[in-house]
């Protein structure tokens, strides 16, 4: 098996398999069919400081090879998170597993990270800085390399474990972000997070989505990933969680090749619920079929 | 919950746009009427839920609308073909609380977890009954085999060409007392139902749905219960617990 | 017929089906198919000043319901267009054509726009301003207001005939863009252009395509244009031309709802060269299904 | 060009990973052999392109490798199933300027179109013969049906497991004179024959294709004649246009 570890930040995964945030709750229903401990980690449910409802009904649609959602970050808050949730994960998870955080403005993203900080099954926060930063008239911290900075920054002064910023895929210069959140201490970088998209129900002539846009996700949006992650490798030095639209084991070793470290399955999970134990055993195989003996080898190898 | 292969036996139109499918297949994870199952299909990314509405060991029937591009391409398919199916979804009906004499209430595409339903709540020795709307002649089915079973069934048809002439609540006048009411059906009929019964009861709603078994928060809605996933702690909620949103 | 006209910057339309810019050539393969006067118009290939190769091959990739393409502008510059092209274009399509317009500088903008501007069969110059701007640093004309906006006043300064700016999907506020070439001058927008992606080969381990990067296309990217075409309409008040992963008749009538006035059509003509006879024939049964009985009144009609 | 379904009529392996299919539909646009089509598959977004085989009235052949998704794919349909074709497509191979003998060479996947051209070669008359180059022995196909036209036909395998050891120029030697040749293979196999080959001769090339037809210019390549499309002002090209890229 030590031909699947690759190391994220400091810690050892037995392969580079993660279940990415907001498709995987936070683990106990995955354990109800297969033994979650297989994973690399997995990143739970995106987690802020007050409990959230999250957006009106209808937040999915479909697309060509994608689906959009807009669930608006349903989630019991951190306090929650800690009482109820993780007490039950480490019940069915041994391993250490991601906090994804999210916010509304800079404090919000320091109060929750650190509360998950201390926790001692969390191995990394992830930050999840898509969210609209009500203090800076509604723009997405991710997307500016400014923002996305001062938010890392703030979280980085405050907590301990490593820190993994993710990235909004709906910016100009992905690069010039991830550099600012390396060059604000950031210890990671994981991308992509859902590209903005929207649907219109052509009966009611209507959007689809009651909150009129949503996030696309799924195979469709492989190449843009792919993309931006290769972007990214070449600007900061930093482990990168790779991933959009992975579906398979090929996409793995693709995503692999582009720059990743580790690399996150969203929508997949939903779709097919025992993808990430199905990708995990055929990742060897694989790997075999394309003359790869060990994957710490092939992160970038696309770069030549 | 399980993910596994069912083969087509049947596929056949009953009503307007309205087919029947029977699928063979592992089952054993399907327990209650107004569980669901959610089907994969070629050339779509999501899948797509359809409620149980008959079990008989391995054999699994369905009864599905077409109302868009997935149950279209399901009117296509034929014998042998195989499905991935995820079976067992969803809370499902409970019996127990039904009283002696429940009635059921179902309109159009909500009719199909009612005849499982029924069977089950028969076998346990109840007087059941049950009011069936469609909008129109051409869209009735299954009259027969709710009569069959031995419910005491009425249609209702909103034009009138077949049946009692108007919505389903139109019919609660005809019918002796009854004891609950177990309702599916679109969420206008629902609430029509909710307002007009004055039994207790189990309300079964769809959602649009990510993975219809828990993991995406796709299905939520607020309940007297608190936040609840459709496809996990529903699709049926107990009347006392609904909210109806705007 | 006449419930499928548009008026696209004062021109009457036939109906809103626009073949898009690099997937219909200059008309005349897909007049050996079908009598392409069926159509709205079209958009013909991106002429640049000077005759160009394009990029090496591979320049095609695929991927899930969609394609990348990285033919880098390929064509044989604007005098041999205006002198080989045009005419042979004319004799197969008796209507105005779009002449989609590229460049490296603004002054090679300026000058093959003026130089298509003045031949009669032109009715409109899209300018595409997805193409690096050589002076500024290699970044694309299309990814800020302000490169955007100067392009724009500096054609239109030149240019008599209505004035369409392309916009790149590749930007974090396509709305700002959108206004800032509305306030420049422009008389509509298209969009979108192609999502920027790659593809890797894991058999050789180096990128699919010979140029990295590609332009991602195909019905996986019509949610994003959807959403671009809906932020746009908000922004600006002067027509758009929506395109992006439409295939049918019901996507141009979910492109019109979200705020199209014509609609692109592009890599589906590759996949299915009779496509956009097929969408112009069936619209008509689709409008019934949908109670439409105009598509000018649907034009914006999500929006409320 | 038409576009047109064709319905299978056998889909079977003849070596490994390789398959021979023949469809029925119509043909007419089908005017030469090096002409390919471009197949529709369920589930992949581009069209794939093979090369003419045979033809036969309504029939075509087309012999594929598996190599990929798409490739896979076809492996697994089965006879009546429908595809959507792009029928003549390309340039073809030009018989006229062979001379009395021409020298077919094909490697791989490069075989198939040689032996409709065979064909035609024999049929104005022409004596011919023809290397075809495989890795091992388990991959040679056709050897049989080239023979049987009456063509003198080598074979060779890059590792000697059965014929000629070696590549298709290794076998060069072994042939009387020759006055013209055609090849069709991997690129690597297309220059050692341009480069020992003393006649002029047709060169059959690959690009990955968007459209197949001429419309994207996914498909360029330089040439001393310019800039030509493989898909339409190819795939066929004559030595004496061809420019090798690094
Ligand atoms: C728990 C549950 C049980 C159901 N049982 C039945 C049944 O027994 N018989 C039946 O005919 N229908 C049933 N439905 C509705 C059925 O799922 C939809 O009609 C079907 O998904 C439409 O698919 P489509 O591709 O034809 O429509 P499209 O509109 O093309 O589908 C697009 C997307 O929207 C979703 N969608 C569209 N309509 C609905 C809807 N009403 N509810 C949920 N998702 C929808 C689709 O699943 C798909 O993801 C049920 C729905 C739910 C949630
Ligand atoms: C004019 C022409 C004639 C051909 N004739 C034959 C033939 O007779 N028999 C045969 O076995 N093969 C032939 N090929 C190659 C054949 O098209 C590819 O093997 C096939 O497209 C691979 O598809 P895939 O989905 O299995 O591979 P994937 O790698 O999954 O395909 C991904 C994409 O790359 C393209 N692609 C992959 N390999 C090639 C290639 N070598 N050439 C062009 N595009 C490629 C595919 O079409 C698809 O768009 C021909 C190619 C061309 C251009
Ligand atoms: C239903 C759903 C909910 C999501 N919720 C979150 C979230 O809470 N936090 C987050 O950082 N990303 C969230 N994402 C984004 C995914 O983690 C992932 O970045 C994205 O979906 C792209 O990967 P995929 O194409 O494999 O799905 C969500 C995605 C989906 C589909
Ligand atoms: C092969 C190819 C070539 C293209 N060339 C051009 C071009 O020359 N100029 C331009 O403005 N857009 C060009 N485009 C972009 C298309 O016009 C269109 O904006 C884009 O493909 C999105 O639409 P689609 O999803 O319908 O293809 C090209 C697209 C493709 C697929
Ligand atoms: S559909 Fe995913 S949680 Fe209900
Ligand atoms: S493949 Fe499109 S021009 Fe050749």
């Amino acid at each position: 098996m030590a031909r699947l570890t690759v190391n994220l930040c400091g810690i050892e995964l037995d392969n580079p398999i993660i279940p990415a945030s907001g498709t995987f709750g936070f683990g106990y229903e995955f354990a109800e069919l297969y033994d979650i401990n297989c994973l690399g980690t997995f990143s739970f449910k995106g987690t802020t400081k007050d409990p959230r409802y999250g957006n009106p009904t209808p937040r999915i649609a479909e697309s060509a090879s994608g689906m959009l959602n807009a669930v608006g970050l349903q989630n019991p808050g951190v306090e929650a998170v800690i009482s109820e949730e993780l007490p039950k994960m480490r019940q069915v998870f041994d391993k250490p597993v991601m906090a994804n955080v999210s916010g509304f403005s800079i404090d919000e993203y320091v109060y929750t990270a650190s509360r998950l900080d201390v926790e001692e099954q969390v191995g990394w926060i992830e930050l999840n800085i898509s969210c609209p930063n009500v203090d800076g008239g509604g723009v997405a911290f991710g997307t500016s390399p400014e923002m996305a900075a001062k938010v890392t920054a703030a979280v980085r002064a405050e907590v301990k474990k490593p820190l993994i910023v993710k990235l909004s895929p709906n910016v100009t210069n992905i690069a010039a972000i991830a550099k600012a959140c390396e060059d604000a201490g950031a210890d990671g970088i994981s991308l992509i997070n859902t590209l903005l998209g929207m649907r219109i129900d052509l009966k009611t002539r209507q959007t689809l989505l009651a909150n009129t846009t949503g996030g696309l996700s799924g195979p469709a949006i492989l190449p843009v990933a792919l993309r931006m992650v290769w972007e990214t490798y070449k600007a900061v030095k930093i482990p990168i969680v790779g991933m959009g639209g992975v579906s398979s084991s090929e996409d793995v070793i693709e995503m692999m090749l582009a720059g990743a470290t580790a690399v996150g399955i969203g929508a997949a999970n939903l779709i097919d619920p025992y993808i990430c134990r199905d990708i995990i055993q055929t990742l060897p195989e694989t790997m075999d079929k394309y003359g790869i003996s060990n994957l710490k080898d092939i992160i970038g190898g696309a770069h030549g | 919950m399980k993910e596994s292969i069912f083969r087509i036996l049947t596929n056949k139109q009953i009503a307007h746009d309205t087919y029947e499918m029977i699928l063979r297949g592992n089952t054993e994870h399907i327990t209650r009427p107004g569980q669901f199952v959610n089907i994969k299909l070629d050339g779509f990314y999501l899948r797509r839920p359809f409620s149980v509405c008959d079990l008989e060991g391995d054999d699994l029937t369905i009864i599905y609308k077409v109302v868009g591009s997935g149950t279209e391409k399901m009117s296509t398919l034929v014998p042998n073909e195989e499905l991935n199916l995820l079976t067992g979804l969803g809370n499902g009906y409970d019996t127990k609380s039904s009283g002696k004499a429940p009635l059921l209430i179902g309109g159009g595409a909500g009719v199909p977890p009612l005849y499982w339903l029924a069977k089950e709540l028969l076998a346990e020795g109840k007087q059941v009954s049950a009011i069936l709307g469609f909008n129109t002649s051409n869209e009735v089915f299954y009259e027969a085999q709710f009569k069959k079973l031995g419910v005491s069934t009425l249609i209702t048809t909103a034009d009138g060409s077949y049946g009692i002439q108007g919505f389903v609540t139109d019919a609660l006048t005809n019918l002796e007392s009854f004891s609950y009411t177990y309702a599916c059906g679109p969420e206008p009929m629902l609430k029509a139902v909710y307002d007009a019964a004055e039994t207790s009861g189990q309300y079964s709603f769809e959602e649009r749905m990510g993975c219809g078994f828990g993991a995406c928060m796709g299905c939520t809605c607020k309940t007297l219960y608190g936040d609840k996933r459709i496809c996990r702690e529903g699709p049926v909620l107990v009347k006392e617990e609904i909210i109806w949103q705007g």
